[in-house]
């Protein structure tokens, strides 16, 4: 295992000192409990914004507080999710009386995590929690006898929609409203190149031959759907957008598409994936009015990307457009 | 006076605790096989947690196990921490609050197994922990008649067979669930670290 | 190899294309010259600033286009210099009237392809053209028996602060002076764990066993200056930052620092060694005022990192700080 | 009338492009061990170009040659295009205006390399391209007297001994110089691009 670490089991507590010390501007970092806030938080009025989740996934979610987006974010060690403590914690400092929203991504640690954080909150603090679970995952087809879809790249795209809602000073049901609204309409699906070592267990979490790729991958290093035979970018794009868009109807509507980074894939290629997939949106009748291509939810350095698409609509593309400031997200402001 | 004294329960804790210790790498490489490779060191950090506390300082074993359950669910994240912390949580409940023989620690495993089942919202055969936690509390309940002793090695025993024969199940439940058909022949972490908390119990509250 | 590529031929071609897709609102893409340029380039009686180099370093150059950055970055092969005639065709194309600045880092191949592109510009366009080599590599410690330190880091950091002045209206002699006042003042030094694959070769450039990793490494995915035990870290960041401090004097200004990824390092260690690199810099009394973690310029896959840090003060504080829209970099708009 | 017709130094683009097309792998993998692995693809890049061009459209070999240049310059990029294109611009400029015998193909290599070093300010024992062209230009220079025939094989096995000497200097310039003393050993790209194409003259060239 090669990683610009030192012990393994400090990666994410020594991550966070270098995030305190880059952005003392914009963060703050409760060291103790595995929680960046945005410096701001509490804003009066506001409706609160957190997430969380295993740490590794990297801009998400640390690089997604700040103005226009979350207001807190808890980190859990490296794909394991935060405990109920830290959003406990975080849910009160950032109540601005206006309650506050939960952003969990669809995966039974996480979803439980935040359920008992919830139920206590309820019951501790008086505060008013909502949640919204992400689950874009369109590899995850069968969600009778699994544990559901799994929430990847939505989530990014939800938090900076909602994010510009809350910011406006809409109510927490409006806000709940909107991102249940998001999370319908969006789908995701993925693939690994290669795999990732998570630093605690020091080897690859699974092997993959040099002629094969992972298709219908999570974010947590774990296997997909299936293994197949590597292919081409133009094909991948393929395999890749058909499900989405089989999953739901994007035409005649604006389409805001992420072609997302696994960690350790080069811009490059991630460039040229977009115009592998671009492509094959104007063929297939979609109209990407925004798009995003970078690093935006990885699973630490494993090579591979995910296409997400979302319906949009005037109003989305609105709150889109709304200044964010944030380390992973920046603009009108 | 419950089922078992804290003592004991301390003395259970500490002998999981290590037995966890010992088998964190072997944890962590089944989850890399079917999930994402963190089992064994969750497992291990919410343990190493529990194993600091206090014993002498609880004046119930009830006390200490909704203790040691609280730590879980604030120090291991993932599915696992809810799953123990409620497990333990429920556990030290019904057993402050049940009768001081082998029956008292039926409810409490009985208990236990239902928070998880409620938390979790799996059953059995969905490829997880219950399916080593569900035959045990069977046979405990089966063998409970010969004192607590004899039921918990049953208790033990049911469970690996559960975990065992869990390998060839496809997994509904948690990560695992994603692969598929790919998780059949795979053995479950979740079901593992149960059997070892069973086995751990047989030998530390078996005079009980 | 694994890659999400089609052809290894068609490599940079195909990510202009997806460039171009991902960003009509902000760049245009000249598809037969490999060049990207700013969507309203040329912009009168503005100087024009044109860098270029080898791809596989995005988001360096073409990330950089934009307001208050370049106005066109011409893109070679990957770890190939682009051709004079790219160069020329820039620089004609971006010229407002107030000549044309060629920002080129130190490196035979572009330090040639650019003279030549200079000699062709002043003899056939008029235009008046004027060059600022970086050469910030700590780790080339002899010049007069190398070809020179190369031009790592201080080029992004350069492109900014330059871009900002340019932006602001002043003169071709005016940039000039400040780039190289920045390239004077800016210090690197990178390493990496692991090597990168050229799509062309096949097969990566060096190999290095489990426990080792490449000191002083440039961007071309080239050895290093020395192959060392793989460190902890804590180390690393001492093994970066000490070349860089004895190399020229930080303290008793405000500094910019860059901690640059290779490409397939994850953000979640880039921000565990900003936090050492930070903690090394506060005891060697660097005061750290602006500072950057994240992949600005790569090496394709390679798994590493560089420290850049450049002595400031209020004026170049002021350019940094103003308003840039680049796909690579952006704030204030 | 030069010292070459315009076929011949069509013959010897096309021999040459072949040649590098055959040996593009083997001269990225030497750029791999000193450099960034792209001579190779950057050198066939630029004589595909070359091969492309219609020979019988040139009046002279100096235009066919000029171009030649230009093609590399506007093709390749990296060190070896500046390099290569300034070597037949300048080939190309001496071999029009120079005589029509062997002195005026030794003229024409004389400004190939003088353009060579003045473009990349490197001398001989740098551990370069020059360190293969320097000795057969001298070579030819020797035997010039026996004619062009003889002149350009002694030419040809003297860049040869050239680019074998160079494996054991340490790199002065380019790319390879940021190793320093781990250049030792490793033969040079560049170098054997260059014997490459004077091998190339020896077999098409050799009847001027
Ligand atoms: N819904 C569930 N109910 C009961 N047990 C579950 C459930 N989901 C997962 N598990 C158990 O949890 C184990 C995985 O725990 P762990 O790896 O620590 O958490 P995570 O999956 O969040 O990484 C599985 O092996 C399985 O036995
Ligand atoms: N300054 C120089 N003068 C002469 N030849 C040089 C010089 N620098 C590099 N070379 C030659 O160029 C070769 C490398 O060419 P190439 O790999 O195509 O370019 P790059 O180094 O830009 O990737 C070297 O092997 C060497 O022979
Ligand atoms: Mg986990
Ligand atoms: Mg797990
Ligand atoms: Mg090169
Ligand atoms: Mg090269």
């Amino acid at each position: 295992m090669k990683k610009l670490i030192n012990d393994p089991a400090d990666v994410v507590a020594e991550a966070l000192k270098g995030v305190a010390a880059a952005h003392p501007d914009r963060l703050r970092v409760d060291h103790e409990q595995k929680i960046v806030y945005r410096r701001d938080a509490p804003r009066q009025g506001k409706v609160g914004l957190i997430s969380g989740g295993g740490s590794g996934h990297e801009p998400m979610h640390a690089g997604y507080v700040g103005l226009g987006m979350l207001d807190a974010a808890c980190c859990g060690e490296v794909f394991t999710s935060p405990v109920p403590d830290q959003m406990m914690a975080a849910t009160t400092a950032v109540d601005g009386g206006a309650g506050v929203l939960h952003i969990v991504k669809n995966y039974t640690g996480d979803v439980m995590n935040f359920e008992m954080a919830a139920e206590m909150a309820a019951a501790d603090s008086g505060v008013r929690v909502e949640s919204v679970v992400t689950n874009d995952d369109v590899a995850v087809t069968d969600s009778l006898y699994t544990a559901g879809r799994r929430g990847v790249g939505v989530t990014v795209l939800l938090e900076k929609i909602v994010g510009a809602a809350a910011e406006e000073g809409r109510d927490l049901d409006a806000v709940l409203a909107l991102a249940q609204q998001v999370n319908d309409n969006g789908r995701s699906m993925g693939m690994a190149l290669t795999s990732c070592t998570v630093p605690a267990a020091g080897t690859p979490t699974f092997e993959l031959a040099d002629d094969e790729m992972e298709l219908g991958i999570g974010i947590h290093g774990e296997p997909g759907r299936s293994t197949v035979k590597l292919a081409p970018a133009r094909e991948i794009a393929q395999q890749l957008v058909e499900p989405v868009l089989a999953d739901h109807d994007f035409t005649g509507a604006p389409a805001i598409v992420m072609l997302n980074g696994m960690g350790g894939t080069p811009l490059i290629e991630l460039y040229l994936m977009y115009g592998e997939v671009a492509q094959i949106l104007r063929k297939s009748g979609v109209e990407v009015a925004r798009c995003l291509v970078g690093n935006y939810i990885t699973s630490l350095e494993m090579a591979g990307c995910s296409v997400t698409v979302l319906r949009a609509s005037d109003e989305l593309l609105k709150l889109w457009d709304a200044p964010v400031n944030t380390t992973g997200l920046r603009w009108g402001v | 006076m419950a089922a078992i004294s804290t003592e004991q329960a301390g003395a259970w804790l500490a002998d999981y605790a290590q037995v966890i210790g010992e088998n964190a790498a072997m944890l962590t490489d089944l989850d890399r096989q079917t999930g994402d490779a963190d089992h064994g060191s969750n497992m291990d950090r919410g343990m190493k947690a529990v194993a600091a506390l206090d014993v002498s300082s609880f004046d119930s074993p009830g006390a200490l196990l909704k203790k040691a359950g609280m730590t879980l669910v604030s120090n291991v994240g993932g599915a696992s921490g809810p799953l123990y912390g409620t497990f333990f949580l429920r556990f030290a409940g019904a057993l402050d609050d049940g009768p001081d023989d082998a029956s008292g620690l039926l409810g409490a495993l009985r208990a236990g197994l239902e928070g998880i089942e409620q938390r979790g919202k799996a059953e059995r055969g969905d490829k997880t922990m219950i399916d080593a936690l569900a035959p045990a509390v069977e046979a405990f309940e089966t063998q409970s008649g010969a004192g607590t002793s004899a039921a918990l090695t049953a208790a033990a025993k049911a469970a690996a067979r559960g975990r065992d024969e869990a390998t060839d199940l496809i997994a509904r439940k948690g990560r695992a669930s994603y692969l598929g058909e790919r998780s059949k022949g795979k053995q479950d972490p979740g079901a593992t670290s149960m059997t070892l908390l069973l086995e751990s119990a047989a030998r530390t509250l078996g005079s009980a």
